[in-house]
């Protein structure tokens, strides 16, 4: 195991499955010597050169759009789209297109793209650049999303959804990109669909992914000096969900937190709560509690947007509630 | 290059083809056996068929909602086209499409589409594609006049123009969007002049002379295969039935459409095939009965086609 | 009190707020002297001529992006898009702009805009005609979300939302435009935000909205042949939500289903059980049910879309699973 | 029509205003008192300033990620705009929209926007509501050579002619979207060409020069308001500093760079005003001076303002 950041590790999935298969290939804004926006590609230009690492036009409904003709052409493309918050002006190409094609096409298409997108807040980014929109698509039947929170997950995950014959929506936290983690050496991929319990514990399940996996492990430390031993269950993928290891958790700890850094309201935290309302009632000792974003626009002011991001006080306070 | 008798007589059987198939999706549509939209592409028969002539095995077309007779000059099944037409689980896409969403991989069909202006991104895809992997293949691109106005449009011819890709941009130029006339919805008399701001090259063609349409296609064709780079045709035509079918067609008058009529693609090449001693009327009679022929059998063969089992309705959504 | 159909409904409405206010327009495609793609505007060209009922270029972004604009200049346009399914082009405009405008600007512009769109399926109008789009836009704060069921609801909804000041999406169900119901003589309108019961009972609450509610009528009818009197609540507005409205039901019913045509996963339903798994919880004495759409496109065939949308046997049964 | 004095003079001061703004405002990014994403206008003041110089109270501008400069052009408050940079309650938008966002319904200022190319469909819906409610009214909208590459360049500029409003675009052509030059991401040689697209003219300016920016904006904006209907201005010019502050600009070379700080707006400027006798080398220094107190101020302003209350965090997200 080596210490990398989660930046490195995605550089290193991108760059290992460059190798392993010619027909995978990098466009997007500024990913080509520039190293992308966030330096996420940083290197691979030089590596395998722009016929393979390619500068688009700013146009990312062409960007999207040509990657969804180009899988269905038998190539596996990675698109990249600098922050999710542009979602908004390439999403039909993402969920008329890249999701429907192979249902519509009577099974006989397959879409294996792979979209990176960078979402999340903390740096002052304002209401366009911060946004966490995974609930969008979430919500579409023929697209995976996966939102890891460690390195070696962003890496083993990324590696495996670009061998994945379906589109994926894969989300990285901007605030993660500078965050080391231990990462296994050599060749590995984690399973799409597999939760991952990140941190053991008997009195109440924590649901937590991508940057507030690491704020509610955090939260878990100090409840655990306060008695209170929280289990935290993280999903790292989204769709298809991994209910098991979610209801296997809220049986043994009976209390439900659901914590997400998107806007709570429509966010995917209701899903997961419905599901366990409707699947593990009989599971719960509590009403299912939920942490997200106030509804309401993310503010640039840096004093606000700390107060917008849930935290550890937060996760505390919804946990100890419990009790 | 001039063509031969049997290929000339080739491309009348292709339009007859899409006339009839068309002709009998409208009767089946009044009949009420055909559900959801119908958009038929009666009168601009000569577009795909000069255009798709000169394809092969390893080319791509993107096609729009009105995209039968693409398929069609593409060499899709005209019985699977039919079955998924009328919904059944022979269909091209096992009945889980329908008009707006028949496609067929195997021949490099990347769809009709729902989403106007959607096909375009697709294309660039698949001519992406084509120079990635050195298959000297080329994307043909078929899209309405008013899909010239989406933002598709422009970043697609864009980014084909940039990357030089080998995609030949067909637009089917009909005069209307729905009851929006070209020239309510551009201020401009052509739509290849819009090539200039991709430092492409655009032409204008007669798009109901197949023989003009295959003239021009085939150069830009080889164009792009040469690595030429992409090219935008805008082919003149109309349709000569509504938008969708149940359209009244109140936005235009009787005369437009019987000059329109008058030009029709299909007698104006029997007529000349004649002229030009490459076929007697008996032929063409005889090519027209063939056809017809072919598409009775095709009304049979979705007809006789079973409905979609239920358990179809949730697979085919991932592929694992 | 005169029976009109939806579709004339909303047609009055337009109208009546059209005289009243001379700021309010219509722009959209084919929306003048064709009448619109489902004869919604059918005449209002001939009232108020093309300076007023704007035909557009085949343009969502344009068309979108502008009424924001001349929202934000003092007009109140009302934009129409055909097809809820058409969301994906012109959602940029909607959510980044119209929606966050008020916020970034410090609360300095308003941008009162109705973008009508046609949602819903049932007539074969497969996986890019038919869908029901309004969990994104529930999920974006700056919003309101109404989606009526009945003409009467339609009429009073669409001109307050027209009189709002806040950008507003109202989600017509094309399966609804022909169907006919009580609509009040002259000027009326109905408060944004306030659901309707819409037929009362004790033993169980369905929640359900568009043309969903009018299945779960016919389902509490014959629900009542069987002795289970079942309470149907219409919200009319997802945002802002009326919860006393449900949570009262839920205190006398103790229990709920919750029904929408949209996919169930990820759907508004899930945000409704969530809500109601955090806060009336202690009302609750049995799981709470959702029925939606399966997790996957809505397929052309007429059979297959029968089985895909929601029906009344399924909702019956459902309830029935109760008792 | 030929400038006085004072005009001439007013726009040098309000280049060097911009100018002083921004070179402040990376000086404190750099210092970390300036959180979030930054975009100077630096070498670029030319253009703003020479467009908004004819802009009336009813007018309209929309504005780009790279927006301080048109707001200081339309006569934002250099205090209030500080304030809103530095997060505070006293911003323009009390802190809630900080440069990317910054803006003013007062001047019609429909702001900075943090999605490339989203101004333009803005524009087009003031340019619209100017005509329909026949205020005499126009709207100029800023936006970058790269961001003509986007969809909604072009379902703008094709609605805005469709429908003849009063709007000027007005592209600030600076050589680079982000580290993709203009040569790499469209593939022609002016962006002002891709107006005959839309039927409507399209010229070229020299965008270091505030004098000819000034009277090609003149003419456009004379044409918009009197109803001849929209136009694209292209005006050449380039950014000194990198895309964001803190970008390193290995796209680039130091001999671009120096060629173009060569023809920076400001001296050039003021050369002319000494050559045509408008003003002496002691009276340029006193305006320099005056401007730079006047940004020290609004610093001072920005540093007294009040943090915003939490209360906020919720608020104008609706208004009732
Ligand atoms: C993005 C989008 N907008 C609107 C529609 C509705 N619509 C379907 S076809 C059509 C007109 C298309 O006109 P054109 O591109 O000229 O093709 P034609 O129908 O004439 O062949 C419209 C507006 C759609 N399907 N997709
Ligand atoms: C839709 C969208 N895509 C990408 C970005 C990221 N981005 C911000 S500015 C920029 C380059 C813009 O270049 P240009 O339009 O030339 O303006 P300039 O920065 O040169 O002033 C990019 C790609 C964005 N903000 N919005
Ligand atoms: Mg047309
Ligand atoms: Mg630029």
């Amino acid at each position: 195991m080596a210490e990398k950041t989660y930046s490195q590790a995605i550089n290193e999935a991108l760059e290992e499955e460059m190798l392993r298969d010619e027909k995978v290939y990098i466009l997007g804004e500024d990913v080509g010597a520039f190293g992308g926006c966030f330096g996420v590609t940083t290197g691979l230009f030089d590596k395998f050169g722009g016929e393979r690492v390619i500068d688009s036009s700013l146009s990312e409904t062409a960007i999207v759009g040509s990657c969804v003709g180009a899988a269905v052409a038998g190539l596996r493309p990675v698109p990249e789209i600098m922050f999710a918050d542009f979602l908004g002006v390439c999403l039909d190409e993402l969920f008329n297109q890249g999701a429907k094609i192979r249902y519509m096409f009577g099974g006989k298409a397959k879409v294996p793209m792979t979209l990176r997108l960078a979402c999340g807040g903390g740096f002052s980014g304002a209401a366009q650049h911060s946004q966490s929109m995974e609930a969008w698509v979430c919500h579409v039947p023929g697209l995976k999303v996966i939102m890891p929170s460690t390195a070696a997950d962003a890496k083993g995950l990324l590696k495996a959804a670009i061998r994945d014959d379906n589109p994926v929506v894969f989300l990285e936290h901007k605030g993660l990109y500078g965050v080391t983690g231990e990462v296994p050496e050599g060749e590995y991929t984690i399973p799409i669909g597999k939760a991952d319990i990140k941190r053991e514990g008997k009195d109440v399940t924590i649901f937590a992914y991508s940057s507030m996996l690491h704020t509610a492990l955090a939260a878990a430390k100090t409840l655990a000096q306060q008695g209170i031993e929280a289990e935290v269950v993280d999903p790292r993928t989204l769709v298809p969900f991994d209910k098991e290891t979610l209801y296997k958790s809220i049986e043994k700890t009976g209390k439900l937190l659901i914590v997400h850094e998107a806007v709570k309201q429509g966010g995917f935290g209701g899903e997961v709560a419905a599901m366990v309302a409707e699947e593990a009632f009989d599971f719960l000792d509590a009403p299912i509690k939920r942490i997200g974003a106030p509804f309401a626009p993310i503010p640039f002011s840096a004093v606000l947007e700390a107060a917008y991001i849930p935290d550890e006080a937060k996760i505390v306070a919804a946990v100890k509630s419990f009790f | 290059m001039a063509l031969k008798k049997e290929q000339m007589l080739d491309l009348y059987r292709q339009m007859r083809t899409i006339r009839e198939f068309e002709e009998t999706v409208a009767k089946f549509f009044s009949q009420g056996e055909i559900p959801g939209f119908v958009h038929l592409y009666i009168g601009e028969e000569a577009v795909a068929t000069g255009a798709c002539a000169h394809l092969e095995k390893q080319d791509y077309i993107a096609s729009t909602h009105r995209g039968h007779g693409h398929a069609i000059a593409r060499g899709a099944s005209i019985n699977k086209m039919m079955a998924e037409i009328f919904g059944r689980s022979d269909g091209l896409c096992k009945g889980k499409g329908g008009s707006m969403h028949i496609a067929d991989m195997e021949l490099g069909f990347l769809g009709a589409n729902g989403i106007v202006g959607a096909g375009l991104p697709l294309a660039v895809g698949a001519g992406f594609a084509a120079k990635y992997m050195k298959t000297n293949g080329v994307a043909v691109c078929f899209f309405g006049d008013a899909s010239s106005n989406r933002g598709t449009f422009h970043e697609s011819l864009n980014m084909a123009s940039v990357q030089k890709l080998p995609v030949v941009f067909i637009n089917e130029n009909n005069g209307y969007g729905i009851s929006m006339s070209f020239k309510r919805h551009s201020n401009i008399t052509d739509i290849a002049d819009r090539a200039a701001a991709y430092g492409m090259p655009g032409i204008v063609v007669d798009g109901n002379d197949v023989m003009a349409v295959y003239e021009a296609a085939e150069e830009a064709i080889k164009r792009a295969r040469a690595g030429g780079g992409p090219i935008l045709i805008e082919c003149k035509t109309y349709r000569q039935h509504g938008h969708f079918e149940g359209d009244a067609c109140v936005y235009r008058t009787d005369e437009e459409l019987n000059a329109w009529k008058a030009k029709d693609p299909l007698p104006r090449f029997s007529q000349r095939l004649q002229e030009m001693k490459m076929a007697t009327e008996a032929e063409i009679q005889q090519i027209d009965t063939e056809v017809a022929k072919v598409i009775i059998e095709a009304v049979e063969y979705a007809h006789k086609s079973p409905l979609p089992e239920l358990s179809e309705l949730t697979t085919d959504v991932y592929s694992d």
